[in-house]
């Protein structure tokens, strides 16, 4: 991971701010050229980042995973943690979290989704987290229905 | 009629012992039928050292009771023994108690009975994730009480472990297990954590929990866990405990702050919920009692403990729902009250 | 005995305010209030404690005796604070008097209107809180010297400390805390103050110059000579000065429910202007101490999507009042970037001491010196009915004399009627 | 997977983090330090004089995180910083994890403070991080700081900071726009102008501060062992700071 972190490292938008990898990408919006009353503040004078208040929550993804075969018991899910506790992949690659996958898809944080989604297709599909689960949420089928949902994303 | 002048407790547990104090102290004759050969139920059985939350010795609580019901003329004690069958007469019971022992049956005449069974801890060996039983130095809470009572917290090779992690809520909460949460688990391993910490001050002490759920005046401990004993605290689950030889790794999710994380511990304690215990099971067989699809006693209305349905039968303790000491104790005099009621009614004394 | 239970019922009327909405709120913030929240008691302990150290010679405390003319204000938790109202020593601000010196000039032209005397000290350093907060690269006994050696001064000047900085005033209440609660860091200062023959007087009262505007708030309004009542004045209440050590600053019952810090709107009310409520009210200016200064980009976001951009959305306020540098700094200069960016919303934003001057008639550019402010005040001033364009004029006649060598004009304070405590002829070796 | 593989990850306590989502950044960062710093900053944060007035308990409630404005626009959150404070003197590396950027986040305007059922300080922790972070001349320090040091050294000498001298050309603060051009014009005529008599044509200060008062500020960061403190990071500013000093007649040593 790190590697592909250094050569993006040069042209990376806001690279000055300290706290720079807690900000995504799109929320920095850096002009090329901005002309403030004949004041030249384009590159980082005339730097804004977008708030990332939440003021609605989006429902509309929870519905689709519920139409899904196996995504029915999603709603069930007290993000306890047990499924990525015994998740081999999470293990190996913390970006692939079933509990936060579920976060997000009942929350419909479709940035973090956008940012995370390259890694669903890691799951294996042991059902070691169904068979853990708690909640009989069935998190192996939920990940596979997300499989399909993130691709529509 | 010398019948109608006894009452029958079955469980000398908190909830049974307060029971027949009352009902003695009342001037009534108590039968009093316990599956043990000593008294004073789970707190005893396991030597709890202290109560939550104010760390009262458990000898202070129940030592008394003990005592008094072991002491006074009017309570006859059948340890070791269960109770058989009965024949319900018009006005009375008559009881058969077997005498585990010795198979000896005895008979005793009673006006009603309380069922003050109590509770067992959940069986962790059960859940292979955690290995207990046959990962050394991973304990219950129940063991871990035992030890505190000694006063010397030891790892199986006999020395003092430095990193101890409880995990909550071990087959509580859970569809596979037992789904209810059994109330007491939060407090009782906080104040062992605390416990701890004061026989082995420089232990690094984990509690890896869901919710905690310090409920009342118990959320002290909580709070005093953290400020004045550094305990931590990681909200999360444990999917696995590996005994690599000489240490437990621990693998599981911290949902706040560590993400997936591994650990190496000295020491795991399971908080093991509470289910209904192998007495509560043979006693609703026995008397015909119904049963949750938990397997707890189901009293007729739900929110009133004590009334079982039955007449003549009355309902007390950790048989009915998980509960605290404090709580079964209150409802053993409850129960008693019920119970000298119906007695007396019977007798016509009262209109 | 029998005496029979008796319980009188007390009829409690509740008074449900018109918004229902806001009802819920109140009883959220009313049990805030109540709540012995944050660091209430602790607070309370510390005073007990500084009265204890006086009693044992170890401190000077400089009390708020009769020549100030105290006036009593209610902190959160209830307690009594004095106010001093005369012969201040004016704790200027670093940022107030880099950036916009309006805020300083107003405060001391409505001294002079009202014959307050007061001293405005050249052996007065900032409180380098500055550096403390945003760098981390001072430490506590640094910060608490520094705040004792300015309150010497004052005492030696028998004058009695004003700050006009949130910042300091913030600081300083937490230097007291911990020079009062921590006997090693006292030693410690002590010892620093022994070098520069100074010692330890601390001030019974730590007082906020908004603080000062809120008990003179009646006197002000007398001297009003333009109409504000159609003026929507939103407020801003600087985080330093309630939420750190958060009992030591002024509650007024009557004031926004007792719930809310009632300086700034006080005055605002007393003027007669309408004080308009919005939903990021508690939100920080978005100042960041580091922020404003190297990463400019976080504070003008903060400060124009979460305080500009609201309160011009709800409210259509004519102006934005706060009461400290670091907030009238970074909500008036944030606001030009966004704007260019293609975002609509403005306001213009001035302190309080400032809209107290202009509604008592100063001169907006000699005294309130609105042309160092950016966000466009005209129409405040124009709705004010304040002709400003010949008020500029006259200001640039102003600048013309003073480029032919004129002598500028200087707010001179009234005499002092209070006699110094110690004169020091010459300076102390160092 | 054999029982090697999975105990090499560990770290000298035993541990080993992934990182929640996306935040395997601060992870990695933190396993790379040598293992006396993260120690030596564990300690000098809990031996603070200030760190029991600020820490008691946190039942991660999340009060602080719901008021911090930091949180609205970069993912810090001052309960992950008492968090994971609460659990450093165990975990050191946890600790460090926070010391390259997230600390850097925080505003300092302690609402936190104002809020915590607890009475924590997440604020005040975090200040006392970023003292030990420049005392211990940590990259993150030296990056933070970096642009901030002509503000450092006059804050240090003269106890002011911005001030109208530095506004003279368009190059601070360019942002302000037209009115900086302006403001450039004609600042030193409008500083006569200012009505107040300290301030009165002032250019490289706030207000005219007396010689005295200087040195006694100058002496005071001296004794107080602030130079001593900020010379890992800030090397030359300490330097111009001690030359600066000797002019006005502070002795060394």
């Amino acid at each position: 991971m790190t590697e592909d972190k250094k050569e993006k490292e040069e042209e990376r938008k806001g690279k000055y701010i300290i706290e720079r990898e807690y900000i995504e990408d799109e929320r920095i919006i850096e002009p090329e050229k901005l002309d403030i009353g004949g004041i030249d503040a384009s590159g980082r004078w005339g730097v804004i980042v977008l708030p990332r208040v939440i003021s609605d929550f989006d429902h509309s993804l929870i519905e689709e995973v519920k139409k899904l075969p196996r995504g029915k018991h999603i709603e069930r899910c007290w993000q306890c943690g047990l499924c990525t506790a015994v998740c081999p992949v999470a293990h190996k690659e913390p970006n692939f979290n079933p509990r936060y996958f579920i976060y997000i898809v009942k929350m419909g944080y479709k940035s973090e989704i956008k940012k995370l989604k390259k890694y669903i297709y890691l799951c294996q599909g042991c059902g070691l987290c169904t068979e853990v689960c708690p909640k009989h949420v069935d998190p192996s089928g939920v990940m596979m229905a997300l499989n399909i949902l993130f691709d529509k994303l | 009629m010398e019948g109608n002048k006894s009452i029958l407790v079955i469980g000398a547990g908190p909830a049974g012992l307060q029971a027949s104090k009352d009902i003695a102290e009342f001037g009534f004759r108590v039968v009093l039928v316990e599956k043990n050969s000593e008294l004073g139920g789970a707190p005893i059985r396991w030597r709890y050292h202290t109560l939550a939350p104010d760390f009262v010795p458990t000898e202070k609580v129940l030592g008394p009771l003990i005592d008094f019901v072991k002491n006074n003329s009017l309570i006859t004690v059948y340890t070791n023994s269960i109770v058989e069958g009965y024949e319900r007469k018009d006005d009375f019971f008559k009881i058969r108690i077997l005498n585990l022992r010795n198979k000896s049956i005895s008979y005793e005449n009673v006006s009603s009975v309380i069922v003050a069974t109590g509770f067992e801890h959940y069986n962790a060996s059960v859940d292979p994730r955690y290995g207990y039983g046959i990962n050394p130095n991973v304990i219950g809470i129940n063991e871990l009480e035992i030890m505190i009572s000694n006063g010397k917290v030891v790892r199986h090779d006999g020395k003092i472990p430095k990193r101890i992690g409880f995990i909550l809520c071990v087959g509580s909460r859970d569809k596979a297990t037992n789904p209810w949460c059994c109330t007491v688990c939060c407090g009782v391993s906080i104040k062992q954590a605390i416990e701890i910490k004061k026989i082995i001050p420089d232990s690094q002490i984990y509690i890896i929990y869901m919710d905690i759920r310090t409920i009342g005046l118990w959320e002290k401990l909580y709070w005093q866990s953290m400020e004045n004993y550094h305990i931590n605290y990681i909200r999360g689950r444990v999917g696995e405990i590996y005994w690599t030889g000489e240490k437990l790794l621990v693998k599981g999710e911290d949902t706040l702050v560590r993400g997936p994380f591994e650990a190496l511990f000295d020491m795991i304690v399971l908080a093991v919920g509470m289910e209904p215990g192998e007495g509560t099971k043979q006693v609703a067989k026995v008397f015909g009692l119904r049963v949750n699809e938990y397997g707890f006693l189901s009293p007729r209305i739900p929110n009133i403990h004590y009334d079982s349905g039955k007449d003549g039968i009355f309902l007390a303790g950790a048989c009915v729902a998980p509960m605290s000491v404090e709580e079964a104790i209150g409802e053993g005099s409850a129960a008693a009250l019920q119970a000298i009621k119906y007695s007396m009614k019977r007798d016509r004394k009262v209109p | 005995m029998d005496k029979t239970l008796s319980i009188d019922f007390k009829e409690e009327e509740i008074t449900l305010t018109k918004e229902d909405q806001k009802l819920f709120q109140k009883l959220v913030e009313e049990r805030k209030a109540k709540l012995a929240k944050g660091t209430i008691e602790d607070y309370l302990r510390m005073l007990d404690k500084m009265k204890e150290l006086e009693k044992k010679g170890e401190i000077i405390i400089h009390h708020v005796h009769e020549e100030y003319q105290p006036r009593l204000v209610k902190t959160l938790s209830g307690r009594v604070k004095k106010i001093p109202t005369v012969e201040l020593w004016q704790h200027k601000s670093c940022g107030q008097c880099g950036h916009i010196p309006g805020y300083i000039s107003a405060l001391y032209w409505i001294m002079n209107e009202l014959n307050i005397p007061y001293v405005d000290d050249t052996n007065q350093t900032s409180c380098t809180a500055w550096n403390y907060y945003g760098s981390g690269t001072s430490n506590t006994i640094a910060i608490t010297a520094v705040f004792l050696r300015n309150m010497h001064v004052a005492y030696e000047k028998n004058a009695y400390p004003l700050i006009h900085c949130g910042t300091s005033f913030g600081d300083y209440k937490e230097c007291r805390y911990f020079v009062v609660m921590s006997d090693e860091i006292r030693n410690k200062v002590r010892a620093i103050l022994k070098k520069i023959d100074r010692d330890i007087v601390i001030p019974e009262e730590l007082v906020h110059y908004s603080e000062w505007l809120h008990v003179m708030r009646y006197e002000i309004a007398e001297k009003k000579k333009f109409d504000v009542s159609n003026i929507k004045v939103a407020v801003h209440a600087a985080c330093h000065t309630y939420k750190l050590m958060s009992e030591d600053y002024t509650y007024d019952d009557n004031i926004l429910n007792g719930i809310r810090p009632a300086p700034t709107s006080s005055i605002v009310l007393a003027l007669g202007a309408k004080l308009v409520d919005y939903s990021t009210w508690y939100d920080c200016c978005g100042f960041g101490f580091r922020h404003i200064l190297t990463e400019r980009e976080i504070s003008r976001s903060f400060a124009y999507f979460r305080k500009i951009k609201p309160v011009v959305e709800e409210t259509q306020a004519d102006v934005l009042i706060t009461h400290d540098t670091g907030c009238v700094t970074t909500l008036d200069k944030s606001q030009v970037v966004p704007l260019a960016h293609g975002y609509k919303e403005t306001i213009p934003v001035i302190a309080d001491s400032q809209f107290a001057a202009l509604a008592m008639g100063a001169h907006p550019f000699k005294i309130c010196q609105l042309h160092w402010h950016i966000a466009d005040w005209r129409n405040l001033l124009n709705k004010m009915g304040i002709d400003w364009q010949s008020a500029w004029e006259e200001y640039k006649k102003y600048i013309e004399e003073l480029k032919k060598g004129a002598k500028p004009f200087l707010l001179i304070p009234p005499p002092r009627r209070l006699q110094p405590k110690i004169i020091r002829d010459k300076p102390v070796v160092i | 997977m054999d029982s090697k593989f999975y105990l090499s990850r560990l770290n000298e306590d035993g541990w080993y983090y992934g990182g929640l989502p996306g935040l395997q950044w601060e992870v990695e960062q933190a396993r790379k330090q040598n293992r006396e710093l993260l120690k030596k900053i564990v300690d000098e944060l809990y031996n603070d004089e200030r760190f029991h007035e600020f820490y008691y308990a946190c039942i991660n409630c999340g009060n602080c995180t719901s008021v911090c404005p930091a949180f609205r626009f970069v993912d810090f959150e001052p309960r992950i910083v008492v968090q994971k404070i609460m659990h450093a003197k165990d975990e050191p590396e946890l600790l460090y994890q926070m010391m390259d950027q997230y600390i850097w986040a925080c505003y300092q305007c302690y609402s936190c403070w104002d809020v915590c059922p607890a009475h924590n300080n997440p604020g005040g922790l975090v200040l006392i991080l970023k003292e030990i972070a420049v005392k211990n001349g940590l990259d993150s320090s030296k990056a933070a700081l970096e642009p901030y040091s002509k503000i450092v050294y006059k804050i240090m000498t003269t106890g002011t900071q911005i001030t109208p001298d530095m506004h003279t050309t368009i190059a601070l603060f360019r942002d302000w726009g037209p009115h900086k051009a302006e403001l450039a014009k004609n600042i030193r005529i409008d500083r006569k102008a200012v009505p107040v008599p300290s301030m009165n044509g002032v250019m490289d200060k706030s207000w005219k501060v007396d010689e005295q008062t200087m040195k006694e500020l100058m002496l005071i960061h001296k004794e107080a062992g602030v130079w001593d403190s900020i010379k890992k990071t800030l090397k030359d500013v300490v330097d111009m700071i001690e030359e600066t000093a000797r002019e006005k007649g502070i002795k060394d040593g």
